[in-house]
This record gives structure tokens, C-alpha cells and sequence, in this order.
């Protein structure tokens, strides 16, 4: 890869001691994301995707293992971070309707980060934040004055990616951004988000259950299952030949709507068995309960990553490193 | 999605010790707290306690052995500390205006009250609880708003104003109802063993006297339970309305469960969870509204002395009437707290376990 | 560009507002019953406010003594009758509603902002032991019934309005803290608050102007439905005798004294008992239809 | 085959503060013995308020149901007493809905509310059930949704089980019944691929097994494709197109299930289109004519002043709308 990395994830543990036991909820992952790039995190629920993002974030220390931003660590709490770094990294949460905040106008909501990072004079934040509601295709006039219960699902969205560009950032951390609206509007969030990625050089982490979409997003994409990865690969080519029984099994439970889509569904795999509780995670490969190609060792050793001949990385006994 | 909630049978059991033995610190906590505040509060006010307990007419030199005797010129922490030494021994100081030890005073007037609540705690919970089913089931019938127009009133109504109408109009005007006190003042109460007059004379075979009392017992019991009815009959009409919308009682009904067991098994269970919740606090409350109801109907009990005790700057009396409502909140409120346990599963299985 | 305008700006955001407030207000008047409260609440008001000029006899709510007109029943001259020394009961009770709405609007000015920021800084620290330590004072505070609280250390202080008052406001802030926490600590979870977060907002920021704004509703409906509760409160300590203090004219106090001379005099306490369930049922109407305009749960 | 179900010009509103929400707009919808019907829309369409229309479980203030006729097996459910519903829905009629949790009773265990669903059924039937028979035949209704340790599960409130598990009590619940028309309403939205792909499967195979007519409601696209035979696409209230599932994801004809299939984003990876502009009308004041006409780029004078009626377009494929008639 020519491209440098803005952020390498290395290593890194985040474990949450609760009554019941540890929840190990992200467990030695690795992996790192290309200046320009969008990394889409692909896991069902409980897989640790989340967790990770928030990391990633400062909303919790790593338990152990890096997190490295253009070079620097960066794997404290957020009120250890800089504000310059806080500038750079931003997020869009998953539910537009407790994102923003319902007692305050688009106006105040996107106002905040421009008097916290000291960006323009309050006259020119007016013009500011016109300029960041034109870049997400809403008309300023129609939106800065209005409370966020008077919009739609949709609009709120680009509210508040709006409020996310408001510090010029490089980074974007997307968690789920349009796995709570239908899909004749996700598609224009989608686009618009892929448009200022292009136009504003800026690098996103993609978080989603949705491999579909990433199919049509992502540069690269990550699969996790219990805290663990189990496949990296750039996008087409983890498409067209998945490797890890897991992301056989998640892309043949994908309910597709052409012929087309369906013949590249893997046949041969069908999905069994229940995700464990993540207090409990079985010994050896996390993986080998529900997996329908398992091999005695999977009971025993836990896998490592392994670079394949083609540069993905995957993460089972059936394919060991090359 | 939330996850399942594992927990084994076995740990069931060891989950409520717990949760109870937790909570009996905090409440142990939470008194302690109280008796510093009130204690602090008795002792910084102006005045001088040893002259109020003694009188005018006690000497200078009587005052300031008593001073001594109650450590008063010691400074506040080490009166404190003296204080908690007695009470751990039962002793909570000598009463200036009964002259008797408190805890005497306490022990003999506390049944009366208890009594009374009880009794309250009965009509209210029954009435209050049947009202708001109706209510909640028939909503927006002539039943909702007639039991909507009265619990506004309910909740308006001091319990003076209804303690001295009731007097009033039942045995002053109608001559229905008995007077005021715990019997009629010729006669002899039986002895006093359990201190409740209604379980006292069964226990001495007077069935006959268990009615009198009774009879005494309704209006000053009703004065204390007309707000109660009409807050626990809102919050089970709430509830109830609350419920029925729920997707699980729809889900019930699609699967074709039978509309009795629906209502009295279904949609009452879930429903009168928060009411016993309400009922706890109402037990607190109901000490405190006692202080009025029995002034009024002139109850030899707790809460009348209590009262006096505050009228007479009875600063002795007066920290130990704080002490034993909030123990007896602490105590009420514990056992509501075991009885949601065993209503509700989700507390039961998520206390002091995972 | 017609937005990119300060006064523009201030119509849109009072465009705004102005709005809020009609579509509040129709949602208030859908219940007739709370309409009659603040109606009933309105007339109260004002008749305490101007008690001087309206009443009949202004000069009976000082000491005053007539036996000539003493013990009369309800007539077209004393309305509601006339006390045992002979002062207009209607022009003392006006005059009572003067000490009852002082007592609810001081006591409330008193413990209603220490209770909110309280309970707004134990729910954002929720977890920590700023969380603990301020919680736990509340918990003392909430151990027993705020009238047995108030009755005691009106009780230990001298018996009179100031101190009643004081007391009562001692006993109260508990409540707002705790409802406050509760609403904080779970507004500090959602999305916008964590964004804030990582934004770099101040605390003071997300505690006064992310969290706060959400918790208005609530406190706002709370407020107007203690309101009753405190009058209430207030007449009961009266009632007992530390309260307002004879000869100045608590609606408790008046019940009081009137309930001596039942049942041959009921109009000494019926008519003074009135006033008090007129003026806490009114409070608890508006209060329920504040809480239909902000939607506010029950309980 | 015979029509088990016929929704006729449904209109259903609701009242509220503001006004007449008006939701369902002529809902038509039929289904025929052991037939699988698919009714797709997006949040706010009315699918939920027609399931619970059939059913009769809309609340009622403030719904109200203002026109039209629901006729099962040839009786109006609508014109039914209550008993007759009862007993209609004891054995005839049953639904899952999309969120499990929800649907099950929190402070019950599952054997409480098993056992009382297969009784009462059994009495709808006219059989008295003994003890040991009710509880057979709940854990074999367990058994059969594949849940393992069904004994376990009996005992087991909602609150211990994953979202999964409480699912398949869902279903077996609803099938406990042996009705003949199952209403399912996105069950498995809330669910993950991998569950929903198993949870669907098992569905599938014992509505199969049973021979029980299904209306699958649900806003994916997908689901419907692998699940049922005709498919209906509602919009803002009114059904907008009917036709023979495959027929339709291969050839959609309204221009809303045009943007629908286009909006989906594909594995083939071709991009994702721009989606529909705007959004799901007020129903307080739709629009009148096509509520879709503000939506729709090819709209017409007439779109704007009376809704359209159903157009024929080949082998049992209808669209509403005027693209493909009454032109002249």
C-alpha cells in the first residue's frame, strides 16, 4: 500500500470487569486504516464493533494495546485528549433522535463545537454554520431556527454529520449512521457521506451490521465475532472469495433481492447456533461452537491472524499463514 | 438488544440475602445520618435544654448538674458520642414533659398508632387499589370520571379538614359514630399484651370490646386513608391504562386467553407493581399524617405524643419520635422492596447478581 | 442574505417560542378541568395581592376585638360569619391565603434551585463519589416524611412563619435533588450529551446547557403541583400551632381555633378548611395540565 | 384455492390532539388458503395498524376504523362479536410481532403462558385438556422451533432468554394454536442476519409443515423474496402494487417500489442510488390524488386529483398509478 495510515489500531484489549465476570469485549484486535480510506467494522451485536469505536473515541481506556492517530498514542480517556485531537477525530451516532439534543435549535446544537474549538467570531459562525448546513443539502434558512423534533429521521442525520464537519476533521468514526431510517433515505446519506470523503480528504471508520451496504461503501472491511477479528480484506476481493467460515455463514443469512446477488451468496454454509455470552467465551477459537467446518484443534488453540498470499488477513486454522 | 439475565436457582436465594443484608447497612446508613442531622439541629438551636427539661422553677445549681449529666458543655462531637453510647443501651434520655424515660414513653404509645395505621393502610390499599382497576379498565367511562373528580378532592383535602368534618358530621351531628379516643372512657381495656385493643380483648375473649374498639377506629382511620385512596387509586388507574397498552397483553389477547384470566392474572400483575411501591411510602406518610388525625380524635398514641413532645420543646421526645418513624420507614420500605422481589422476576434476577 | 441577520435571528427564535406557547397552551385547554383551576388559581391570586382593597373589613386580620358582632352565622355582611371575638371571617381568610402563597413561593425559591443543581451534579458524576456522597445526604434527608422533619425543627427554633417557612424548606430541596438525579443520570447517557463530551464542551456546559433544558418540564410540573403540597404543609403546621401565629390569620391556625367551637359555630372552620382545599385542588389542576402540555409521565 | 382473507378499502384513522390522523387509506389485500403473502413498507405505512385491524386489536379511541371490510373465510371480522373473535382467534387467527420482548408477559414464566394459550385453545376446540397433555404439547411446540431444553425454557421468564430464543417462543406460541393464518409483523427486525436467516428457516418449514396461509410483514425487500409467493408494496396507507413475488423484485412497476428496489443497497456493489426524495406524508393533511405524487418524478395533473385505481400490467401484477393506464 502506498497510501500512509492515519490510525493503527494495535493489539488492543478492552475488558470489562462486571459481578458475572469479565465481558471481554474487544480481545486483541489489530488493524489500520489508510489516509482517504473507509474501514467498514462489520459484526452482529455483542460483537464488540462498538466497543472498539469507542475506544477509538477516548470513551473508554484500552484495557491494554495501542491506539496510534497520525503517529501519536492516543489510547487515554477523552478528557486526557487534546483539543486539537478532539477537533480531528469526530463521530455520528447510530439514533439521529438522542444524538441531538431536543431543547435546542440546529442553530445552538451545531454553534457548540465552533465556540469550543474558537473557530470565527460569533458573526462569522452565523455564515459558518449556513455554509456547513449548505454542504449537507439542507437550505439554512428552512433549518437553523428549528428544533430537531420538527425534522425527519433523515434530515437529523445530516444534521448531524453537519456538526461533525463543524471542527474540519480528518477522521469520522460512523457508528451505524443509517441502521435506524428505511432505505429510500439511507441512500442519500450514504452518498452525501461518500461525497465529503472525496472532497474533504477524510478517512471514516464504518461501523455496521450491514455487509450489504458495505459492499458498496467500504474500501476495506473488518468482520468480528466476540471481540475478536476474524477477517480483514479490501472490499472486492473479500467479496468475491470470503475465506472465514464466520463470514461465509453472516453472508449467506443475508436476505438479497436479485439473482444476481444471490449467486454470489455462499451455498454451502448454513447459519446454526446462538452468538455466546461474552462472559463465557468458549476455549480455543471463540467461533468453533457454531462453526460447521471445525477441525479438533479449533476446541483447543485459538487461532491467530494470518496474512494470506492476496494480503487479506484471516483469522482460522483452515487457512494458516503462509 | 439487552442481553439475557443467567442466573442459576441456586443463586437466587443467595442473590435476596444479600440484597438484603445490603440494604439493611444502607438503611442502618441512612439512620445514623438522620440521628447526627436532628441531634445537631436539637442541640445547635438556642436555649438551654437542661432548663427546659427541668422547668423555672429548678435551681441554678439543679440546671447546671444536669448540664454536667448531659454532657452539654462538652463540645457537640463528644455529645454526640454520649448520646449514641446511651442509645446503643436503649436509653434515650428522660422526657422533660412526661418526666419518664422516652423509650417507656415510646413502648407504650407506639401500638396505639400502629393500630390505627394498620387499619388505614387496609381501607386505603383495598379501596384504593379496586377503584383504580375499575377506573383503568372502564377508562373514560362515568365510573373514571366520578373516581377522577373525587381523588382530586382527596388529594386536596388536609387530613385535619377531614378528620374534624368527619367528627363533625358522624358523631356530632349524626350521632352515628362513636367520639374520639380509643374506647369509651368507662371502660377497662384488656390487658395489654400484643398493645392493639381489636387482637387484645379477642385474645381475652371479649369479642364484644374488639367491636367497640373497631367502631372507634373507623372515622379516625378513614380521616388518614382519604388521600391514600386517592393517590393509590391514580396510580393503579395509570398503571393499569399504562399496561393495557403494553404489546404483551395485545399478544395475549391475539392468542385468544380468556378475558378474566386476562384481566386478574394478565394485566393485574405487572400492573399493581409500582402501587406497592406508593404503598410503602404511604405507610411513612401516614405516621406523619397521624400527628393531625390524632390530635383531632384525641388517640393515646405515638404520633399525639409526638406531638406534644414538639409543642413542649420536649428536645429528648422529639429526637426519638424522628428516630423511630424513619426506623420504621426503613423497616417498610425493606419489606416492600422483598415483596417487588417476588413480584417482579426482572428485579429478582438482576439484585446482587449480574 | 435574509437568515445571515441579527434581528432576523432574535424573530426566528421568538417565531419560535411564540409558537411553543400557543401550541402549549392548546394543549392545556383540551382539559376543562385545568382551565378551571387556573381560573380558580388566578382569582386567588389576585385576591391576596389586593386583599387591602377588596376585602370588607382589611382591618380584621390585625388584632381586633368586637364583641358586639362576635359568633355570627354566614349573612349578607360577614359572608362567611364572624369569629368569637367578632373579626370577618371571608376578610381573614383572604388574608390566610396571603401566608399560604408566601409560604409555597418561598419555601420553593429556597429549596427548588439548591435541589436541582444538586441533583443535576450527583447525575452527571453518576458512578463516582460525588454521586454517593450527595445522594446519600438527600437519602437522610428523604428517611422520614418531610412534615415529621419540619414539625421537629420548626419545634426546636421558635414556632413562627419565618422559621416554619425555613424549615420547610430545609426538608424540600431533598426532592428536587432526587428527581433531578434521576432525569440527569439518564440524560447522561444519551447520544447528544457524549457528544458533547467529545466535542470538548465544558462540564458546566453539559450539565446547564445539554442537561438542564430536558429537566424543565418535569421540575416546572413538580413545582406547580408542590406548590399545593407545601400549602398543605403549611396549614398543617399552623394547625398544630407552629405556624402562623394567633392573632395573624393562618388558614390552619383558623381551622384550628374554629374546630373548638364546632358544631354549634361550623362556619369558623368549614369555610377556612375550604379555602385551603379551594387553593391545593386549584394548584393540582393546573399542575396535571402542565403536565399534559409537557407530557410528563404520571408519577 | 380459496380466499381465506379479503381486506377490502380499509380505512382506519386515528385521533388525536391536532385532528383526524387518516392512516390506512383502502387497504386491499387478499390471501388464499396455504398461500404466502409478503406486505413490504417502509416505518410509518400502516402495516402494523393493519395487522392489528384483522386482528381487532387496534386501541380503540383513538382508532378508528371508518370504512371497509375484513372478511375472513367468508364472515366480516369486523361485524364479529366478541366471542366470536375470541374464538376466531383461539384457533383461526395468530401473529408474532417485531419485538419479542415486548410481546411476552415480564413477570410470568414461559410455561405460565404457554400453558395458557394451548388451554384455552383446546376449549375453543371443545377439548378439555388434562394436565399432562397441556404440558406435552407446550414442549413439543418448544421442541418444534428447535430451543433446546425445553423443560429449562418453561421455567425460564423472557428476561433470562437472548432476543433469539424469545423469538421462537414467539412462534411457538402462535403455532401452539394450529391456526390457519399467521400474521407476522417484522419478526425478525430486531434480530441479527445469522438469527434471522435460522429463525426464518424454522418459520418457513413449520408453516410448511402445518399448512397455515402466512402474511409476512416486513420492510426488507429481501425477506419477502425468500419467504413468500405474491407480494404486496404499501405506501402511505394504501397498497400500491400486488403482484407475484419474483415477477415484482424483477420487474417493479410503480415508481415507488422502483426507488424502493433501488435504494437497497446490492452485494453486487453497483453503488447505492439517491434513495426517494422527501418523505412519508403528514396524516394529518396528506396529500390528496396518489399520496405518492409529491414523492414521484413522474407525476401527473391527474395524480394530484384522484388516487388511482388498480391497473392491470400482465400475469396477476397490478399498480396503482396512472403510468400504465387511464391516460385516455
Amino acid at each position: 500500500m502506498t497510501q500512509t495510515s492515519i490510525l493503527t489500531v494495535d493489539r488492543l484489549v478492552k475488558h470489562f470487569p462486571t459481578k458475572a465476570g469479565t465481558v471481554r469485549a474487544v480481545d486483541d484486535i489489530a488493524f489500520d486504516i489508510a489516509t482517504g480510506d473507509t474501514l467498514g467494522l462489520v459484526g452482529e451485536s455483542g460483537s464488540g464493533k462498538t466497543t472498539t469505536a469507542q475506544c477509538v473515541l477516548g470513551i473508554y481506556p484500552p484495557t491494554s494495546g495501542d491506539i496510534v492517530f497520525e503517529g501519536a498514542t492516543i489510547g487515554v480517556m477523552f478528557n486526557r485528549r487534546s483539543k486539537e485531537l478532539k477537533r480531528k477525530i469526530r463521530i455520528v451516532f447510530q439514533d439521529p433522535g438522542s444524538s441531538l439534543n431536543p431543547k435546542r435549535t440546529i442553530k445552538q446544537i451545531l454553534s457548540v463545537p465552533l465556540r469550543v474549538h474558537g473557530i470565527g467570531t460569533d458573526r462569522e459562525r452565523l455564515t459558518t454554520m449556513s455554509r456547513l448546513l449548505e454542504m449537507v443539502e439542507l437550505p439554512p434558512a428552512d433549518y437553523l431556527y428549528k428544533y430537531p423534533q420538527a425534522i425527519g429521521g433523515g434530515e437529523k442525520q445530516m444534521v448531524a454529520i453537519a456538526r461533525a464537519l463543524a471542527t474540519n476533521p480528518r477522521f469520522i468514526v460512523l457508528d451505524e449512521p443509517t441502521s435506524a431510517l428505511d432505505v429510500s433515505v439511507q441512500g442519500k446519506i450514504i452518498n452525501l457521506l461518500m461525497r465529503l470523503a472525496k472532497e474533504l480528504n477524510l478517512t471514516y471508520l464504518f461501523i455496521t451490521h450491514d455487509l450489504s451496504l458495505m459492499r458498496n461503501v467500504a474500501t476495506r472491511v473488518a468482520i468480528m465475532y466476540l471481540g475478536k477479528l476474524c477477517e480483514i480484506a479490501r472490499t472486492e476481493e473479500f467479496f468475491r472469495s470470503p475465506m472465514h467460515p464466520y463470514t461465509n455463514m453472516l453472508l449467506s443469512s443475508i436476505p438479497v433481492v436479485t439473482e444476481q446477488e444471490e449467486s454470489l451468496k455462499p451455498k454451502k454454509i448454513v447459519s446454526q447456533g446462538e452468538i455466546p455470552s461474552p462472559v463465557n467465551i468458549p476455549p480455543g477459537c471463540s467461533f468453533h461452537l457454531r462453526c460447521p467446518e471445525r477441525l479438533p484443534i479449533c476446541s483447543e488453540v485459538d487461532p491467530e491472524m494470518a496474512i494470506q498470499e492476496d494480503g487479506r488477513v484471516v483469522r482460522c486454522h483452515l487457512f494458516p499463514a503462509r | 438488544m439487552r442481553p439475557p439475565l443467567i442466573v442459576r436457582k441456586a443463586g437466587l436465594k443467595r442473590n435476596m440475602l444479600i440484597f438484603i443484608g445490603k440494604r439493611l447497612f444502607q438503611s442502618l446508613f441512612v439512620l445514623f445520618g438522620l440521628s447526627l442531622l436532628i441531634f445537631f439541629i436539637a442541640r445547635v438551636m438556642p436555649g438551654d435544654p437542661a432548663r427546659a427539661a427541668l422547668g423555672f422553677l429548678a435551681t441554678e445549681e439543679q440546671v447546671e448538674r444536669l448540664r454536667e449529666e448531659m454532657h452539654l458543655n462538652d463540645p457537640f462531637p463528644v455529645q454526640y458520642y454520649h448520646w449514641l453510647r446511651n442509645l446503643m443501651h436503649g436509653d434515650l434520655g428522660r422526657s422533660s414533659y412526661t418526666h419518664r424515660p422516652v423509650t417507656t414513653d415510646i413502648v407504650q404509645y407506639l401500638p396505639a398508632t400502629f393500630e390505627l395505621i394498620l387499619f388505614a393502610t387496609l381501607i386505603s390499599a383495598i379501596i384504593g387499589q379496586v377503584t383504580g382497576v375499575l377506573a383503568g379498565y372502564f377508562r373514560n367511562s362515568w365510573f373514571d370520571g366520578l373516581s377522577r373528580l373525587v381523588s382530586y378532592l382527596g388529594i386536596a383535602t388536609p387530613s385535619f379538614v377531614v378528620a374534624i368534618l368527619l367528627l363533625f358530621i358522624f358523631s356530632q351531628v349524626l350521632k352515628m359514630a362513636p367520639g374520639v379516643g380509643r374506647l369509651p372512657v368507662m371502660i377497662t381495656p384488656p390487658p395489654a399484651v400484643t398493645g392493639f385493643i381489636t387482637i387484645d380483648s379477642l385474645l381475652a375473649g371479649r369479642a364484644d370490646l374488639a367491636l367497640t374498639a373497631l367502631k372507634h377506629m373507623i372515622l379516625p382511620a378513614v380521616s388518614l386513608s382519604v388521600i391514600h385512596i386517592a393517590q393509590e387509586g391514580r396510580i393503579t388507574r395509570t398503571s393499569i391504562v399504562e399496561n393495557m397498552q403494553k404489546d404483551y397483553i395485545t399478544v395475549h389477547k391475539v392468542h385468544g386467553i380468556r378475558s378474566s384470566r386476562l384481566v386478574f392474572k394478565y394485566l393485574l400483575k405487572p400492573s399493581i407493581i409500582p402501587t406497592v411501591t406508593v404503598m410503602g411510602l404511604d405507610f411513612a406518610f401516614l405516621m406523619s399524617n397521624a400527628f393531625l388525625v390524632e390530635m383531632v380524635y384525641m388517640w393515646p398514641g405515638f404520633s399525639r405524643y409526638a406531638v406534644t413532645a414538639m409543642l413542649n420543646k420536649d428536645l429528648n421526645a422529639i429526637v426519638a419520635v424522628v428516630l423511630v418513624i424513619g426506623l420504621t420507614f426503613a423497616l417498610v420500605n425493606l419489606i416492600v422492596d422483598i415483596i417487588i422481589m417476588g413480584l417482579d422476576p426482572t428485579v429478582r434476577l438482576r439484585r446482587g447478581g449480574g | 442574505m435574509q437568515w445571515n441577520d441579527r434581528r432576523a435571528d432574535l424573530q426566528a427564535t421568538l417565531k419560535q417560542r411564540r409558537r411553543g406557547v400557543s401550541r402549549g397552551w392548546y394543549k392545556f385547554s383540551r382539559n376543562p378541568l385545568s382551565v378551571v383551576g387556573l381560573v380558580v388559581l388566578g382569582i386567588i391570586v389576585l385576591a391576596a395581592i389586593f386583599a387591602p382593597y377588596i376585602t370588607p373589613y382589611p382591618g380584621h386580620a390585625k388584632p381586633y376585638t368586637n364583641f358586639a358582632q362576635a359568633s355570627q352565622a354566614p349573612s349578607a355582611e360577614h359572608w362567611f360569619g364572624t369569629d368569637r371575638v367578632g373579626r370577618d371571617i371571608f376578610s381573614r381568610v383572604i388574608f390566610g391565603y396571603r401566608f399560604s402563597l408566601l409560604i409555597g413561593a418561598v419555601v420553593l425559591s429556597l429549596g427548588v434551585a439548591p435541589g436541582v443543581i444538586l441533583g443535576l451534579i450527583a447525575g452527571y458524576h453518576q458512578g463516582t463519589w460525588v454521586e454517593t456522597g450527595i445522594m446519600r445526604i438527600t437519602d437522610v434527608f428523604l428517611a422520614v416524611p418531610p412534615l415529621v422533619l419540619a414539625l421537629a425543627i420548626t419545634a426546636m427554633l421558635t414556632p413562627n412563619l419565618m422559621n416554619q417557612m425555613m424549615a420547610i424548606a430545609l426538608v424540600w430541596w431533598p426532592w428536587y435533588a432526587r428527581l433531578v438525579f434521576a432525569l440527569a443520570s439518564s440524560l447522561r447517557s444519551e447520544y447528544f450529551v457524549r457528544e458533547a463530551e467529545l466535542t470538548g464542551a465544558s462540564k458546566l456546559h453539559i450539565m446547564f446547557k445539554e442537561i438542564l433544558p430536558n429537566c424543565f418540564a418535569p421540575v416546572m410540573t413538580k413545582m406547580t403541583l408542590d406548590m399545593g403540597i407545601v400549602i398543605l404543609l403549611g396549614a398543617t403546621l399552623s394547625f398544630i400551632g407552629l405556624g402562623v401565629q394567633p392573632p395573624k390569620p393562618g388558614l390552619g391556625t383558623m381551622v384550628a381555633e374554629g374546630a373548638k367551637r364546632l358544631p354549634g359555630e361550623w362556619w369558623g372552620t368549614v369555610f377556612p378548611a375550604l379555602a385551603i382545599v379551594a387553593v391545593i385542588l386549584a394548584f393540582n389542576l393546573v399542575g396535571d395540565g402542565l403536565r399534559d402540555v409537557f407530557s410528563v409521565e404520571e408519577v | 384455492m380459496d380466499r381465506l382473507l379479503a381486506i377490502k378499502d380499509l380505512h382506519v384513522g386515528f385521533r388525536i390532539f391536532e385532528g383526524q390522523l387518516r392512516v390506512l387509506n383502502g387497504v386491499c389485500l387478499d390471501v388464499k388458503e396455504g398461500e404466502r403473502v409478503g406486505l413490504v413498507g417502509e416505518t410509518g405505512c400502516g402495516k402494523t395498524t393493519t395487522v392489528k385491524a384483522v386482528l381487532r386489536v387496534l386501541p380503540t379511541p383513538p382508532a378508528r376504523i371508518t370504512g371497509g371490510e375484513i372478511i375472513y373465510n367468508g364472515q366480516d371480522i369486523l361485524k364479529m362479536t366478541r366471542r366470536q373473535m375470541t374464538m376466531l382467534r383461539r384457533h383461526e387467527l395468530t401473529a408474532i410481532f417485531q419485538d419479542p420482548l415486548q410481546s411476552l408477559n415480564p413477570v410470568f414464566t414461559i410455561g405460565t403462558q404457554l400453558r395458557d394459550i394451548v388451554r384455552d385453545s383446546a376449549i375453543g376446540r371443545g377439548q378439555r385438556l388434562s394436565r399432562r397433555e397441556v404440558e406435552a404439547r407446550c414442549l413439543s411446540a418448544l421442541h418444534e422451533t428447535g430451543m433446546p431444553d425445553p423443560e429449562r425454557i418453561m421455567t425460564n421468564y423472557p428476561v433470562q432468554l437472548s432476543g433469539g430464543m424469545r423469538q421462537r417462543i414467539c412462534i411457538a406460541e402462535a403455532l401452539s394454536t394450529n391456526a390457519n393464518l399467521l400474521l407476522a409483523d417484522e419478526p425478525t427486525t430486531n434480530l441479527d442476519v445469522t438469527i434471522q436467516d435460522q429463525i426464518l428457516r424454522k418459520l418457513d418449514e413449520l408453516v410448511e409443515e402445518k399448512g397455515a396461509s402466512v402474511v409476512m410483514i416486513t420492510h426488507s425487500m429481501g425477506v419477502v423474496r425468500d419467504l413468500t409467493q405474491r407480494v404486496n408494496i404499501m405506501y402511505a396507507g394504501s397498497i400500491v402494487e400486488m403482484a407475484k413475488t419474483r415477477d415484482l423484485l424483477e420487474r417493479p412497476k410503480h415508481p415507488y417500489t422502483q426507488g424502493l428496489m433501488a435504494s437497497v443497497p446490492k452485494l453486487t456493489g453497483e453503488g447505492v442510488s439517491e434513495g426517494i426524495p422527501g418523505r412519508i406524508p403528514n396524516y394529518l393533511d396528506p396529500p390528496p390524488g396518489c399520496r405518492f405524487h409529491p414523492r414521484c418524478e413522474h407525476r401527473m395533473e391527474i395524480c394530484e386529483m384522484t388516487a388511482p385505481p388498480f391497473f392491470e400490467t400482465g400475469d396477476e401484477h397490478q399498480v396503482a398509478c396512472y403510468l400504465y393506464g387511464g391516460k385516455t
